[in-house]
């Protein structure tokens, strides 16, 4: 989806600003979304879909929200999408505490769910295949807008490259967001000139390297 | 990203309703997420990244290795990569720094837990446009003839920057020397520095 | 600039929701931030540079804001820039404001300002020039990415379309929202394929005008 | 869009900061303020649009004038127009619908002040990329043969669309035409409906 997560050449974000000594998180909320993280995503949900559940905040809510409030939205979200929890449980748990913060909360494992049995699935087995390009062809990648998760930036699309490094088949992120599937592709890393994507703002002589997916691509005409 | 003050104490409190719930329905326990989280403490961060440069730069043939197939010369010291590992190299004429525009894709595995610069959105949006620009607000100015190279990470595999080793090095250890290896240079946009006296020897 | 004003094309923004017997305005403040853009633009500064204070505004700030929200802030943002205000008089009255609504504030007239004498000022005299392309030419849109102020559309840059209209001179809107001059250009209505600009997504058969100014545009090769 | 409750009170505060301050300074006065609000109270909206669209359809050389330059047809109402007018007709064939992407233009000198879905970002961001889905929200369903041609007003032009005239209206006069044409059939995002008895009658 074209949506803000896709950032690469926005302006109007500032400077890039570094903490001297920065803490591993900055608050305990943090470490304990980190872990939960962890714990939930390859057993109830996958990777491509905890990225694609970030990118369904509202624009203005991922804008205004720190790393791991984004992190937090998506466990939410896919949690409440494959009915792990529901947000109307999560609305009055989050209610509950607000007015008594140390109420008395059921003990562990104390109430049944059907997802105790769930267990953590690895990256399905990827099969061999045969990468239609090879280091050093022109490629062109597709001007595609789809309505939903996909990794070609938009600052990428419809720009012409070169292939740089085959790196063999992954799952595709597009289909293994939406329940539709692993449907491995060849991933190749291909170069841009930076003229290619930014005309005249283009830093002289640069390049970019962007990992692709075979279907992204197309041989460059001419 | 500065913390939304409007926002903080709500996501602290729907961060423990989501973890109370799960927990009593037994999803999760409150010492595995403990557990988790002391692990996350005692994360040695970038001290595995910096090791394998230093033997990187110790070690011609490693180097190769590493340059091939880092993934697999990560083998060499026992680290339990769960992705593949690019590694570029800079040199004098080129200079590579990482990014992810999309998310915030980062080598945890060998650099550890990602800084929030490199998560936050001046960095994922400036890097591939203005990569310059974004190198001097980390107080590094390369020279004009120096070609960059933005690596943005957005499918499976990682990437790690192999900094070039500066002068005046030679009577250190493997160890000495990575101590010199700063996790931002190894996301590239820092240079290693070498230590005041060696740089004062030459 | 490549900022989230730059809204065409984007996803996540949910449906279009349209108000059955809407307000003209839907708070008093509302109607004031309006007559106030009316009292100040075209005398303090021009609507160049109304537009891109607009775009000044922080991007979550921007996301979060209702329109009249976001006059304001460029109204404030090039009052202070040109020196009819400053931020510290704004925060001062506000936090006076806030504490004391009925502040006795000073009459009318009462302070001065050597802004009294500012005039408005017309858009200036556009000259006869030759345009270069005429209907019917096949044109491509220049890539390009400016830090500052421009109107060719990010999902429209690098497009091949055709002229539709050649319109006549016109302000370039990308100078004289910085100070640099009116240079006005020819602006042209172009016309491009949806599928051009969209893929796969694009309605079929259908087309999208822009009006662009000449400096967008470059002869289509071949 | 949604008003923000935590912005709004400050926002409210922060006009009233910015008038007093230009009032004293004597740049504004506040009758002037009220004078204006009290102008856009008694905007006519959409009506000389409508006007202008019924005249169109009654008088074929007046459309032409009107097709061939907006803004010179206007004239001939006495409206004081401060931008030109391209004005794009629908036919059974083609639909077209007005939006501003990257700010929110509009011919306001014909049809009033903007609804704040024009303003909002769904409307901005979609028209150019899902024009029918956009249609439908508003409740038209084009056929699959009708082509859609979307204006992004980007300069100085103000676009407005002159609707397809409905069935069954001969026996109407124009004032009473104009009043069957909404503001959003000449955005373009409505057709012009005949009235009910009118319908009846075909």
């Amino acid at each position: 989806m074209n949506g803000v997560h896709d950032m690469g050449g926005m302006h109007g974000f500032g400077p890039v600003v570094r903490e001297e000594n920065e803490p591993l998180f900055h608050a305990e909320w943090e470490a304990r979304v980190r872990a939960m993280q962890g714990a939930t995503v390859g057993r109830f949900f996958n990777l491509d879909e905890f990225r694609y559940g970030i990118e369904q905040m509202d624009p203005a809510h991922y804008l205004r929200s720190s790393y791991f409030e984004r992190w937090l939205a998506t466990i939410e979200y896919n949690l409440v999408q494959k009915g792990v929890v529901t947000s109307a449980e999560l609305d009055a748990r989050t209610e509950l505490l607000r007015q008594q913060p140390d109420a008395d909360l059921p003990a562990p494992g104390s109430v049944e769910s059907p997802w105790r049995t769930a267990e953590s699935f690895p990256r399905p087995d990827l099969p061999d295949l045969t990468p239609r390009f090879a280091a050093g062809d022109a490629v062109v990648t597709r001007n595609q807008h789809p309505i939903g998760h996909t990794r070609l930036p938009r600052y990428a699309r419809g720009k012409r490259g070169v292939i740089h490094l085959v790196h063999g088949p992954e799952v595709f992120a597009d289909t293994n967001a939406h329940g539709l599937g692993p449907n491995p592709q060849i991933v190749y890393s291909v170069r841009f000139d930076a003229r290619e994507l930014w005309g005249d703002a283009a830093d002289p002589g640069g390049t970019l390297n962007i990992d692709l997916w075979e279907s992204y691509l197309e041989p460059a005409p001419g | 990203m500065q913390y939304d003050p409007e926002q903080e104490p709500y996501v602290a409190l729907r961060t423990k309703a989501l973890e109370s719930l799960l927990i009593e329905k037994g999803l999760i326990t409150p010492e595995a997420v403990d557990a988790q989280i002391s692990r996350y403490e005692q994360d040695i961060g970038p001290l595995r990244g910096a090791q394998i440069v230093a033997r990187a730069w110790r070690d011609p043939d490693f180097k190769e290795r590493l340059l091939q197939d880092g993934a697999k010369a990560l083998a060499e010291f026992d680290v339990p990569s769960s992705a593949p590992l690019v590694v570029v190299e800079n040199t004098p004429d080129e200079h590579n720094i990482v990014v992810c525009t999309l998310c915030s894709c980062y080598p945890w595995y060998v650099l550890g837990l990602p800084p929030t610069w490199y998560k936050d959105f001046a960095y994922r949006s400036r890097a591939v446009i203005e990569p310059r620009a974004v190198l001097r607000d980390f107080g590094l100015e390369l020279d004009e003839s120096v070609t960059i190279r933005v690596w943005d990470s957005s499918a499976d595999q990682r990437y790690m920057v192999l900094p070039e080793c500066p002068e005046g090095v030679a009577h250190l250890t493997e160890d000495e020397l990575a101590a010199l290896i700063t996790r931002d240079a190894m996301i590239g946009v820092a240079k290693v520095q070498a230590p005041a006296q060696s740089v004062a020897a030459n």
